[in-house]
């Protein structure tokens, strides 16, 4: 691997962030999965960072997962996106910044498609108008949260009290990272880095003290394929998907993943569950997975989050040794505990796949 | 006439009674172990032919036309057969002849089997009478007949074209022991005869020779040498004949009766494909026959050297030369002996064994529904007439001119007929082929079936049994059409050259029938090699081995016999030769059935039909 | 004094052209940026179909035209109109009166690092046809393994790819690969080379004896599909993946080398030249020739002729070929037949 | 093994490194103009056995090459020899056909 011919790449594929005031919208999957993680998104923008990060209550879903699992045509997506960005212009912002992928897809994709069909535009401010009396401007600047948390990464390592360094050797930690299908792959201009090497994800790491490590399925789909996973009978296919990341990943040495993308952070972690019970074969030391991170979690952690306010203790995957590594300090009796302190109760732990 | 030693004997006889009861004991040997690797059924078919009066007689005739005077060879090369007859039968003359002698003088002396052989030296001539001058001028002159036939040969080993032979077999070196052994034989007798004809007596040969030798050699002892000579030359001949190809001369004489007896090969190795292969004299007729012999790299591929690595049991060799051939039969048609050289390939071909084995349990049997009810005719085309489709066009058009209730059987592909998996030597797929086509057939409840490949309807007429069908060809067909009048001829201008397809000329017999047909309708010319002599067209399916490049010279071979004619257009009668001469032909090459079709209108008016 | 014909761009099209124009009784002033002649064909190692030496095809057209005036790392800054003809303004200063000038700008090789996928300068084993001719010509490339087992290359690279903005085919890629093929298989015998390609287009004369001969005598397995994306495994092999469209399956294979055979796109500079001088440029981004059948080298200004690769991509006879047509076409245009 | 009412699929994936090519070599030193095969589907077209048992020659030549289990295709050969003749490569194609139904072990 030539670390030159991907900085040129690098180069190529960056983009403009502003700094400040941006315009902020959840995730319809990620509140269930990680909600900790969005929570701390605005915790670390506005507390750490001081940054101007608005949120409203009134926002909906982007319509990206049912237009991806065939359920809606292009155009009621695009009158639900039209809504959103009126909430964001009636809130006074310019910069909207999706916490998910496909909906960063789902924004660009229909920006794009209105620049080359100005009069489709025109219909969906008609349709707009006529179902809610809103009207709208077009985000100046549009950036998926992954992307800010890029823009201040540098920031997040100088307040940083953990790095991804194995504490007991002094090595970088070697991490994976895996970008949604959403992000880059349909508009690399889009992305950071573009879709073959992004940059977004991998810059993070390298500022907080690991090391990316690159292997041939990287740009592999997760294993989640939305309207694939939606078809029971169709899951065999999506979790072979994953398998198949994970077998190209193994020899690798691998401690952890970062993802940018709700469901692939999800699935990954997940389906290393189901994998370890149907094959008996488990893909992290000792029998424990690869603990799977998003990046607001990651950032966390290196800002000194306890890890359990993170909700790391809704992943699958144990992220004990991970945590053990690196040196993060927590309460093993506490893992279970809520916001509370209260018990949440334990799950069942897995056949195969070891976890605490 | 008396009796020179009171013994009889003399050691110098020994050679030749050696050799003499080697070869014997050999043959008995080889008769035996023969007998015993027969088939039961076809061993008792054969010792009741030997006792069948017809068939006993027929053997007696077929052993001296063929084995004594060569009558086929004759037939063929006129030169070549007084070259072997002369051999042949002057030595059997002379041996007749010598036995007579002792019957006639000695008779007490005729259980003695090498005396009729040397009996010139074991007596004295005492009184000259007529029979026995006529015995001895009978023994000159038949040696001198053969003398002139040992000279043909010795001409033909350095200037074999003018025999009218190309190419010959080279001999191994065992064989040219035999061959020179058997030319010292007897120029080598006929020193001994004449050294001792003033004792002996002799006639117009032996006496002259005898008063020559003496004026400058005034003694005799030059007589024991010359005899002592002769009974070695003969011994070795006889103790090399096993391992030479003049093991033919025994061997084709079992090979006439179990022929006569109605034996078919049936083992690539074993029985009558043993006694065939010792019966190759190893003439070489089939090197020129064969048309892969226009390629050099092809020469040693005939049947000649099949049968000599046979005897070798050269086992690469074997499978190469059987892999090879066209299978166009022509070496069988000119060999002198009978050897199947085609059968002996196929059933080399059969000992191979196949990992992978043939399936068709898929093929559904069931197809031709709303086919012929009875009275209706099926046309069989063949899978090589999808790629020549005017084959298939104009009989479909002859049968509607003449009014025939017709199906097609394949028309949208069928099975094969299971020729070209039978000629590669995977019997039991072919039988499997077989048994799916036979219940189409039969099936269809058609009464007759049409077949226009030469190739298929072999294979229906030897290999199928297909009860209430008449399998006919197309060329029988298509001239009782036009003799019942539902076809009317009507001549084109069109000269033809027909060439004979090898399945249909050699392997069916049907020579005369195209040509009839073809003469009705066009003007008809001969190439120079025709009918049982013509010439593959190279693209048979019988050779497994030979590459589509190789096959080009074959092609071209033929084609230039063809254009001998100075026909316009070449005829034939096989899909196979009409894609091949297509490729290459520098004038049209059409089947019979299109050139039918051209020249025939039907009974109705066109609008009706 | 003969009369000065400008011949833009030194490569073998240029080089034929100075030659016949010599010859013809003219004087070429060829201006040439690079510090050598002969272009792309100087730095090629050997030439199909009959395997020539192009260093001696280059030294050969040298020879013929040292009488010319060749004025090596030179630009041409701009051209004007003349009332009868053109003058052109050298970036050394020098400017020339001329009647005809003989645009010969030539193609550029696309730049493979653009198919992002296949990771050209990103992974160690991925080069370029460029790169492998120069490896032939014997200078060391770290990329080409010592003896690699397994050799991969990937037709169409940046050619019929709107993606990387050239739908064209460049036309002598698949019969390049072809011969590199057997080369590669010359250098490393043990190697099973395997050649990815979505048509094989080998158009010319004994181009389809090259096919067969490389599959049959050098065993090179022609895999119809288009390499999607390109990754590096632990040990540095490369982790190749396509469609085996044949077998109607995907295909992954490991490689210790990979081999892109770039494309020819039309040499950005000739875009300037049409700038300068009002020429047309053609939808497949090359120069635009008077007549693609009848007039291939003239152009749509009088005066103004194209030769070889600037007007579409060409193998070498073919620019030659053009090069002569040009000279004998700039010899009646001065003639003012 | 837990139930989650879905399973891995295999992957019909084909990887060429650990194909096993070595029957494809063996059919190679017997009939070398096996490797000659463009893949242009005139066999395949023609074969009489085609419609019966799905044979296609072109198949088997690439199957081989993929280190695919060829022998269900080849079952279905009555060696008619069409292929033969249509084949614009001039390969032998019975006699591959023969070796290869011979070199399976």
């Amino acid at each position: 691997m030539i670390y030159e011919g991907k900085q040129k790449i690098w180069k190529d594929y960056q983009k403009e962030i502003p700094d400040d005031h941006w315009y902020y919208v959840r995730s319809c999957i990620r509140q269930n999965f990680f909600p900790a993680s969005e929570r701390k998104f605005t915790d670390i923008t506005q507390q750490v960072l001081g940054k101007d990060v608005y949120e409203t209550p009134y926002h909906t879903t982007c319509g990206g997962i049912a237009y991806h699992c065939d359920a809606i045509p292009q155009e009621t997506a695009m009158t639900i996106v039209a809504r959103q960005f009126a909430l964001m212009t009636e809130a006074g912002y310019e910069n909207y910044v999706p916490s998910c992928v496909t909906s960063f897809g789902n924004y660009i994709e229909i920006l794009e498609t209105w620049r080359e069909f100005p009069e489709l535009e025109a219909r969906i401010r008609e349709q707009l108008w006529k179902a809610t009396r809103r009207e709208f401007k077009k985000p100046k600047y549009l950036a998926h949260t992954s992307d800010l948390i890029y823009h201040w990464r540098n920031e997040i390592a100088e307040k940083a009290s953990v790095r991804l360094i194995d504490h007991e050797t002094g090595e970088p930690m070697r991490m994976a990272e895996h970008i949604g299908c959403h992000y880059a792959k349909m508009f690399p201009s889009k992305g950071i880095g573009g879709a073959e090497y992004p940059y977004v994800l991998a810059g993070m790491i390298e500022s907080w003290g690991g090391q990316v490590v690159d292997y041939p399925e990287r740009r592999h789909c997760c294993g989640y394929g939305f309207r694939q996973y939606h078809m029971k009978a169709n899951r065999g296919y999506c979790v072979s998907n994953t398998h198949k990341k994970f077998e190209s990943m193994e020899p690798y040495g691998i401690q952890a993943i970062l993802t940018n993308c709700p469901g692939c952070c999800y699935f990954m972690d997940r389906w290393q569950y189901v994998i370890a019970e149907q094959t008996g074969k488990t893909y992290g030391k000792d029998g424990f997975g690869i603990p799977v991170f998003t990046y607001e979690e990651l950032a966390g952690l290196v800002l000194g989050y306890d890890p359990w306010d993170l909700g790391l203790q809704l992943h699958q995957v144990a992220v004990e040794p991970f945590l053990d590594r690196i040196g993060v300090r927590y309460d093993p009796k506490a893992k279970y505990l809520g916001l509370n302190k209260e018990d949440i109760l334990r799950p069942e732990l897995p056949t195969n796949l070891k976890c605490f | 006439m008396i009796e020179r030693f009171s013994s009889g004997f003399h050691p110098f006889v020994l050679p030749f009674l050696a050799g003499m009861i080697f070869v014997l004991g050999y043959c008995v040997y080889g008769i035996v172990r023969i007998l015993v690797q027969l088939p039961g059924e076809d061993r008792k078919r054969f010792l009741l032919s030997l006792i069948t009066p017809r068939t006993f007689l027929k053997n007696i005739r077929d052993i001296f036309c063929d084995c004594l005077l060569h009558v086929k060879l004759w037939k063929r090369n006129r030169l070549l057969g007084y070259m072997h007859s002369s051999i042949a039968f002057g030595w059997f003359m002379l041996i007749v002849l010598g036995h007579i002698e002792v019957m006639l003088f000695l008779p007490e002396r005729i259980h003695l089997f090498y005396y009729p052989i040397f009996f010139n030296f074991f007596v004295a001539e005492t009184d000259s009478t007529i029979q026995g001058s006529l015995l001895f001028f009978l023994m000159d002159f038949f040696l001198l007949v053969i003398l002139s036939g040992i000279g043909l040969a010795m001409v033909k080993r350095v200037r074999s074209r003018l025999f009218g032979m190309r190419r010959t077999a080279r001999p191994s070196l065992l064989n040219q022991i035999g061959l020179y052994s058997l030319w010292a034989i007897f120029p080598l007798r006929l020193l001994a005869e004449s050294f001792t004809a003033h004792i002996s007596g002799g006639s117009f040969l032996t006496i002259p020779a005898n008063w020559v030798f003496r004026q400058f050699l005034g003694n005799d002892l030059n007589m024991l040498p010359t005899w002592w000579a002769y009974s070695i030359a003969l011994g070795v001949f006889m103790f090399v004949l096993p391992f030479t190809r003049y093991m033919h001369i025994p061997a084709e004489m079992m090979l006439i009766p179990m022929r006569n007896a109605g034996l078919k090969v049936r083992h690539a190795r074993k029985g009558f494909a043993r006694v065939q292969v010792y019966s190759c004299p190893n003439c070489g007729v089939c090197i020129d026959a064969c048309p892969m012999s226009v390629d050099k790299a092809n020469l040693k591929d005939c049947t000649v050297y099949l049968t000599r690595q046979m005897r070798r049991g050269n086992e690469r060799r074997i499978a190469e030369i059987s892999d090879k051939c066209l299978l166009c039969g022509k070496c069988e048609a000119v060999c002198q002996v009978g050897v199947e050289g085609p059968k002996l390939r196929v059933l080399n071909r059969a000992e191979r064994k196949y990992a992978v084995k043939a399936d068709y349990s898929d093929i559904p049997t069931g197809t031709l529904s709303g086919a012929a009810t009875g009275g209706k005719v099926l046309y069989y085309s063949g899978c090589m007439s999808q790629l020549v489709p005017s084959i298939g066009r104009s009989m479909e058009s002859i049968f509607r001119k003449a009014g025939v209730d017709y199906c097609w059987m394949d028309r949208d592909g069928g099975v094969c007929c299971g020729r070209p998996m039978l000629t590669a030597g995977r019997l039991e797929e072919a039988r499997e082929i077989v048994r799916k086509n036979t219940e189409i057939i039969l099936g269809s409840g058609a009464d007759t079936m049409v077949v226009s490949c030469p190739i298929c309807y072999k294979m229906f007429t030897e290999e199928y049994s297909l009860p209430g069908v008449r399998v006919i060809h197309y060329v029988h067909y298509m001239e009782e059409l036009l003799a019942e009048g539902r076809l009317l001829s009507r001549r084109g201008d069109l000269c033809y050259v027909y060439h004979d397809p090898c399945e249909l000329g050699r392997g069916c017999g049907i020579y005369e029938e195209p040509r009839r047909l073809l003469g009705r309708l066009s003007g008809i010319a001969e190439a120079e090699k025709n009918r049982s002599e013509s010439v593959c067209c190279g693209g048979s399916l019988g050779s497994l081995s030979l590459s589509f490049a190789k096959r080009e010279k074959i092609t071209r071979a033929a084609l230039d016999n063809l254009y001998t004619s100075k026909a316009d257009a070449i005829a034939t009668a096989c899909p196979l030769c009409t894609a091949t001469f297509a490729r290459y032909a520098d004038r049209p090459v059409r089947d019979l059935a299109e050139i039918v079709d051209l020249n025939t209108d039907g009974k109705l008016k066109p609008d009706t039909i | 004094m003969k009369e000065n014909v400008v011949i833009i761009g030194g490569g073998v099209a240029g080089m034929e052209a100075a030659k016949q124009l010599l010859f013809l009784g003219y004087t070429p002033i060829v201006v040439e940026q690079k510090d050598h002649l002969g272009g792309h064909v100087s730095q090629w190692n050997r030439l199909f179909p009959d395997m020539a030496s192009a260093q001696d095809l280059v030294r050969h057209l040298g020879e013929e035209i040292v009488d010319a005036n060749i004025f090596l790392e030179t630009k041409v800054n701009f051209i004007n109109r003349l009332r009868e003809g053109y003058l052109v303004m050298l970036s050394n200063g020098v400017s020339v009166a001329c009647r005809a000038i003989l645009v010969a700008s030539g193609f550029r090789l696309f730049d493979a690092a653009r198919k992002e996928e296949y990771g050209y300068g990103v992974y160690d084993h991925v080069i370029t046809n460029a790169d492998l001719e120069n490896w032939f010509n014997g200078n060391p490339d770290p990329r080409v393994p010592a003896s690699p087992k397994k050799v991969g290359f990937v037709h169409c690279v940046g050619s019929r790819d709107l993606k990387a903005g050239n739908s064209q085919c460049s036309k002598v890629c698949c019969m390049t690969a072809v011969k590199q093929a057997i080369e590669m298989k010359e250098h490393f015998p043990d190697a099973q080379i395997y050649c990815f390609y979505m048509d094989l287009r080998l158009f010319g004369k004994k181009y389809e004896d090259f096919y067969i001969n490389a599959q049959q005598e050098y065993g090179v397995q022609f895999i119809r599909g288009r390499v999607s994306e390109v990754g590096e495994t632990l040990d540095g092999h490369l982790q190749v993946k396509a469609e085996d469209t044949l077998s109607g399956k995907p295909l992954r294979a490991q490689l210790d080398l990979l081999v892109l055979m770039a494309g020819m796109v039309c040499n950005p500079e000739a875009a300037e030249l049409a700038r300068m001088a009002r020429l047309e440029m053609d939808s497949d981004g090359f120069l635009r020739s008077a007549d693609n059948i009848s007039g291939i080298v003239g152009s749509n200004r009088p005066g103004i002729f194209y030769a070889g690769a600037c007007t579409g991509t060409k193998t070498v006879p073919e620019t030659l070929a053009e090069a002569r047509s040009a000279a004998l076409d700039i010899h009646r245009f001065i003639q003012g037949k | 093994m837990t139930d989650f009412g879905f399973t891995l699929s295999r992957s019909s994936a084909l990887d060429l490194s650990k194909a096993d090519t070595r029957l494809y070599e063996k059919l190679c030193s017997l009939s070398p103009d096996a490797r000659t095969c463009m893949g242009c589907g005139s066999c395949s077209a023609t074969c009489t056995a085609g419609p019966y048992s799905g044979m296609s020659l072109r198949k088997v030549i690439l199957g081989l090459q993929r280190g695919q289990d060829v022998r269900p295709m080849l079952k279905g050969c009555m060696l008619c020899g069409k292929c033969t003749m249509v084949c614009p490569r001039g390969i032998n194609t019975r006699q591959l056909i023969l070796n290869l139904c011979r070199i399976y072990d």
